[in-house]
């Protein structure tokens, strides 16, 4: 008697009413007696120095934007895909239209390197005669300045 | 299976249809956490737990089990507290959510909703949400590392897993999983083999090997364990968690490792249809090939992890951006033409 | 007492402390990343967490032989060559002669070693990786050495077995045997390990071009061993600069050639470790070929060492590089001076320089692949 | 390749002839003893001349001289190329124990130095990073020396059995 | 307020039953921290290798303390990582236990005379359950310290002592 988004519903309810009683279960039973130190953030066996929240730079933002063209993408194709049997030829022209230009705009991502992720760039040391060694401060413009500047 | 039951009483009828999934996975994931070990152990010449209960140590998940219910269950006090409690909730309620529509067997299946595969990608990908919150939650340098790594990985894994399960989407021609399997019975492809998918069409060879690749880093096994790689980031997102907390999130990584394999087996294997046509077919042994199925899949992953060396975060996204996720689209226009030219 | 550490964190950079309790620090070092997201911009490593006041031991000892059980637990993977290079210091600083059969067993003892410690090493290495399996394969190969030495010395790890020119005790009589069978057995194994770790793709993926060592800086960090063989110096105490019977032997210095990446990186170390291994199989081979049956090893051992004044720094080749000792002596029993130079310690104060905009996984690659040892980098 | 005694007369022939001497003890090697202002310059001379060519600087120790109240610091040179090793000695008096660094000649200095000032109490002029570093920042004395007394307690916890 | 932290007056089956299952589970599934200080450490490593497997009595490392039961102090305690000993046993999570393991950290070991830096054993900073000799004790002597561990914790109870059941207590205390 319960629809079919019924039973999803029924689902996601059991498995969160079962993490509550696991949780409970153990709540029960296990011992509590926090004090300062066990509450402090475990960093190494150290004193956590600074806070842990810095903003990460901007390189997760290229991420989801791609990852945002592609999920819509295969969005639309869904649909397609379910009636492909039945279509034939034209279906296959309009998604090959479709999913060629993505393409290309894909491969020109790849090419402008957007997607050299956080590939490190090591300060190799270097030797210079009658000077000795030299290995220069990792300067700010290798690290990963925002895309967007305009040039 | 609900008809039979629901004359006697229609609310418990419901309930232990949706319990049945629940006890699987429990005793799946138990017998699975010692399986891994004894892989371990097997791989790398050594014996493996043997002495917990007795026969080769049969008992020693059960023994962890109760053992973390004892743990203390610490939550630091800059971790931002409901977060920190909400995670593990979202992960298993996530991951159990989509067994939903997973068909245990001709007779049983969760819900017969008929946007089975959609739905099922979608409710995955809350299980990234609930890895970057416990990593952010807990307000350590460790863990929110761990998730920011599993942020850029799960999110971008999640393109070509979707991509290559179209490709199946493509042939079956239907979104409900339980269609898609029925679409498998029978074994007349050249005659002996069992016409499941991955017979069906050479291209849905290269998608399948397209999805275990990215189920691997969906459920963020090595070598694409990132998130809480052992010898890196001490133990990634799950550092702060302690005791049944910390239980609740491998339960859910285990049954996200099920989950996956059982998708894979569904889609490529031909679910609960016996390859021997229908010998050895009906619901309940359609139950056991569809488990064998899931968990040989379930041991090739295991396999891997105690072979491979862990890649680095970069390597990981140039796999998935520059090399799965072309592959998966040729191939889903290659697939295409296969299915109008034949 | 919260340990002030510099102040330079604007809000984009993270300090994390790799901290004394981590998986892949080989041992209790710190290290203090500045992060940029997950690029490390600077790297102060933090050691002394394991400092065990050698030196000032060997000054309170009352006899010179007495600090040799400190030696050991100086680099506790290699003790004998620990000992192997006290003894040898003292025998040139006091011009002993040492007997010919006590000379080869003490090579033969060292090579093994060399061979134990290095499969230590390139198993951590491998574990910091996440390669599990290798780690205890090579394990399996270390006890076969292990009770080798058990046998000969009754210990596993420590082994206070070398005296001043002699041996604490003889060798027990199927000591010929079990060397040559562990040698036979041991050689295909070397390439079992370059199958399973040293060309697979993700292995090299992880450890080419990275932690890139250029010679001429590694001489100037006075790098030795493994970590100066790896960037291209053909370096080898044993031949360079020859102490005991090494002279005796042929064998090859393996030495870094940039195969996979560029020259000096991680996988050039860890390669130039893995052929040392063959080197030594070959010298072991020769050494028993070579090793007289009769002499007593007890008979040299002088009653009571009481240098004249003067000072002496003598260096050895051990698995990790160069260990120096340099010992002062003012003509009493008990050793003015004894500073031990530490391999370890030097290829540590390399880090900073050899890890800059690396990522954190590369970071765990770079001390994986210069090995280190906590024992000697804090003494 | 030039024996030490070769190397002594060298240096003697380029910086002139006060401020060094040679010796050696009974037994073991012999040194070059240098004025502690000089041994910057020295040092540079002794890498970067194509007759000396020392590359590397095997090992840097210091040493408390209990009897004559000073502290010595030794250094022991290599030339991979040339296979010839020299010991250059510095004597400080107790008082100001001031050694310039020659951690800009060769980098390996940096932490030998350190541990030369952590141990034995010796000051490097413009020394990059001049802080202990085996034992804590807020040990008291230092321990290689020969009247050196242990103290009792550590943040709380006893130093003794 | 767990069950583990009340003690509990009448000992009835149930309360017996539960205690020695809590016990058993605890006994048999004992995961250590995973960090060495010194050569102790490299024979702990010998003992989670292939041929003393640790993992036949249910103990893995973990990474993490909050994961983490046994701490295992293997090695020499110096004055710079008291501290940090300290912290982390601290943040382990509540039925923990540790064992020293090697003399360095019984009582200081081969540095007892002049180790000015060496901790004259870890039990100053934190209570030990089970000391390891030797130097480094053999992984045998490891692995009789675990079950010597496994014997104390199945001995636990959250049964309170009233008089009488002390002395019978005291006794096979004594043996």
């Amino acid at each position: 008697m319960l629809t079919d988004f019924g039973y999803i519903l029924l689902f996601i309810v059991t498995g969160a009413i079962f993490v509550g009683v696991a949780l409970f279960v153990a709540k029960l039973v296990r011992p509590d007696r926090p004090n300062e130190t066990k509450l402090m953030t475990y960093e190494c066996g150290e004193i956590p120095f600074g806070d842990a929240r810095v903003q990460f730079n901007n390189r997760f933002y290229i991420i989801g934007l791609m990852f945002l063209i592609f999920e819509v993408e295969i969005l639309l194709l869904f649909p397609w895909a379910v009636v492909f049997k039945e279509i034939g030829w034209f279906a296959f022209a309009a998604m090959f239209v479709f999913v060629f230009l993505i393409f290309i705009g894909f491969i020109y991502e790849l090419g402008k390197g957007q997607l050299k992720w956080d590939i490190p760039k090591p300060r190799i040391p270097r030797y210079i005669e009658g000077v000795g060694v030299v290995d220069d401060d990792y300067k700010e413009e290798n690290s990963n300045e925002p895309v967007l500047q305009v040039k | 299976m609900t008809e039979y039951v629901s004359h006697i009483h229609p609310v418990a009828a419901i309930l232990v249809h949706a319990a049945i999934p629940l006890t699987i996975i429990l005793v799946y994931a138990l017998v699975a956490i010692w399986g891994e070990r004894k892989i371990a152990g097997f791989i790398q010449d050594r014996l493996g737990p043997m002495r917990v209960g007795g026969w080769h140590g049969w008992a020693q998940s059960i023994a962890d089990l109760l053992k973390l219910i004892q743990k203390e269950d610490i939550i630091p006090t800059d971790a931002s507290r409901f977060l920190f409690k909400f995670a593990p909730f979202m992960m298993f309620a996530a991951s159990y959510a989509a067994f939903a529509v997973i068909p245990f067997s001709s007779a049983y299946v969760g819900s017969m909703v008929n946007i089975g595969v959609f739905y099922l990608l979608a409710v995955t990908s809350l299980l990234t949400l609930s890895i970057i919150m416990a990593g952010w939650a807990s307000n350590n340098k460790w863990s929110l590392l761990g998730g920011m790594r599993s942020a850029a990985q799960m999110v971008s894994y999640e393109v070509p897993t979707i991509a290559s399960v179209l490709t199946v989407v493509l042939v079956a021609g239907s979104l409900n999983l339980m269609t898609v399997t029925e679409m498998q019975s029978g074994n007349d492809i050249l005659g002996f083999l069992p016409n499941w998918f991955i017979f069906q069409n050479p291209f849905l060879i290269v998608a399948f090997i397209i999805f275990f690749i990215s189920i691997l880093a969906e459920s963020h096994r090595v070598p694409f364990d990132l998130p809480e790689s052992e010898s890196e980031l001490v133990a990634g997102y799950q550092t702060e968690y302690s005791g049944m907390r910390w239980a609740m999130f491998m339960l859910a990584e285990y049954a996200d490792m099920l989950l996956l394999s059982l998708l894979g087996a569904t889609l490529f294997f031909g679910g609960w249809n016996s390859p021997f046509g229908d010998f050895m077919a009906g619901p309940l042994w359609g139950f056991f090939w569809f488990m064998l199925k899931g968990l040989s899949l379930v041991i090739v992953m295991m396999w891997i992890r105690w072979t491979l060396p862990r890649y680095r975060v970069d390597q990981l996204m140039h796999i998935c951006w520059s090399i799965l996720i072309p592959l998966s689209f040729v191939n889903l226009v290659l697939t295409a033409l296969w299915e109008v030219i034949f | 007492m919260l340990e002030v550490i510099s102040k330079e964190t604007g809000n984009k950079e993270m300090v994390i402390n790799m901290g004394p309790q981590h998986p892949s620090t080989h041992g209790v070092l710190r290290l203090e990343l500045v992060l940029d997201g997950e690029i490390i911009t600077k790297v102060r490593p933090n050691i002394g967490y394991l400092h065990r006041c050698f030196e000032k031991y060997a000054e309170q000892m009352d006899d010179y032989a007495k600090v040799i059980p400190y030696t050991d637990r100086m680099d506790y993977v290699s003790a004998i060559n620990q000992e192997h290079g006290y003894v040898i210091a003292l025998e040139r600083m006091l011009e002993l002669e040492v007997p010919e059969r006590v000379e080869y067993i003490r090579v033969i003892m060292a090579e093994m070693q060399r061979i134990a410690s290095h499969l230590l090493g390139i198993g951590a290495f491998g574990l910091d990786l996440g390669a599990f399996s290798p780690f205890l394969y090579l394990f399996t190969e270390r006890e076969k050495i292990l009770d080798i030495f058990e046998r000969v010395t009754g210990a596993r790890l420590l082994y206070n077995y070398f005296a001043v020119a002699g041996l604490m005790r003889d060798v027990h009589p199927e000591f010929k045997t079990d060397t040559a069978e562990f040698v036979k057995t041991f050689r295909p194994k070397i390439k079992e390990l370059n199958d399973l770790l040293s060309y697979n793709k993700i292995f090299i993926k992880r450890t080419a071009n990275i932690g890139v060592l250029p010679e001429k800086v590694a001489l100037n960090y006075a790098a030795s061993g493994p970590v100066l063989r790896g960037s291209g110096v053909e370096w080898d105490l044993r031949k360079n600069d020859p102490y005991s019977i090494y002279d005796k032997f042929d064998f090859e210095i393996p030495v870094g050639t940039g195969e996979v990446g560029t020259l000096g990186d991680c996988w050039d170390r860890y390669m130039v470790r893995v052929k040392e291994m063959e080197q030594s199989l070959r010298i072991i081979e020769q050494a028993l070929d070579g090793m007289p049956d009769e002499g007593d090893v007890m008979e040299a051992i002088p009653k009571r060492i009481r240098p004249k004044e003067g000072e002496i720094y003598v260096r050895t080749e051990t698995p990790r590089g160069e260990l120096g000792y340099y010992i002062i002596s003012d003509k009493s029993a008990s050793p003015f001076r004894v500073k031990a130079r530490a391999p370890s310690f030097v290829h540590l104060s390399m880090l900073p320089a050899i890890s800059k905009g690396s990522l954190i996984a590369d970071m765990v690659a770079i001390v994986g692949s210069i090995d280190i040892v906590l024992g000697e980098v804090d003494r | 390749m030039m024996q030490p005694e070769e190397i002594f007369e060298y240096v003697k022939e380029e910086f002139g002839e006060e401020g060094f001497s040679f010796s050696s003890g009974d037994i073991g090697d012999s040194w070059i003893q240098v004025e502690a202002g000089m041994i910057k310059t020295v040092s540079k001379f002794l890498r970067d001349d194509p007759k000396m060519r020392f590359n590397t600087l095997m090992c840097l120790s210091g040493v408390h001289y209990p009897k004559e109240e000073e502290l010595g610091v030794t250094y022991n040179l290599h030339s991979t190329e040339l296979k010839q090793t020299v010991a250059l000695k510095v004597r400080v008096p107790i008082e100001n124990p001031n050694v310039p660094s020659i951690e800009a000649i060769w980098k390996t200095a940096d932490w030998h130095e350190r541990e030369a000032y952590d141990m034995v109490g010796l000051i490097f002029e413009d020394h990059p990073n001049h802080k202990r570093i085996l034992l804590p920042d807020d040990w008291e004395g230092h321990p290689l020396r020969k009247d050196y007394v242990q103290q009792d307690f550590y943040r709380g916890i006893t130093t003794g059995a | 307020m767990g069950m583990l932290d009340k003690k509990y007056h009448d000992s009835n089956i149930i309360i017996v039953g539960l205690e020695s299952a809590l016990n058993w589970a605890r006994k048999n599934s004992l995961w250590y921290e995973q960090f060495g200080l010194a050569c102790c450490a490299i024979e702990m490593m010998a003992t989670a290798a292939s041929r003393y497997d640790f993992d036949r009595f249910g103990i893995i490392p973990r990474s993490s303390p909050r994961q983490a039961d046994v701490m295992i102090v293997a090695g020499t305690v110096t004055m710079k990582m008291a501290s940090r000993i300290l912290r982390l046993y601290e943040q382990m999570s509540e039925p923990r236990y540790v064992i020293s393991m090697g003399s360095c950290s019984n009582c200081g070991g081969p540095y007892w005379e002049h180790g000015y830096h060496v901790l004259k054993g870890v039990d100053k900073v934190v209570p030990v359950d089970v000391y390891v000799p030797g130097c480094p004790p053999r992984p045998e002597a490891l692995l009789e310290g675990f079950l010597k561990l496994q014997e104390k914790i199945t001995g636990e109870t959250i049964i309170e002592k009233s008089e009488n059941v002390s002395k019978k207590e005291q006794t096979n205390d004594a043996t």
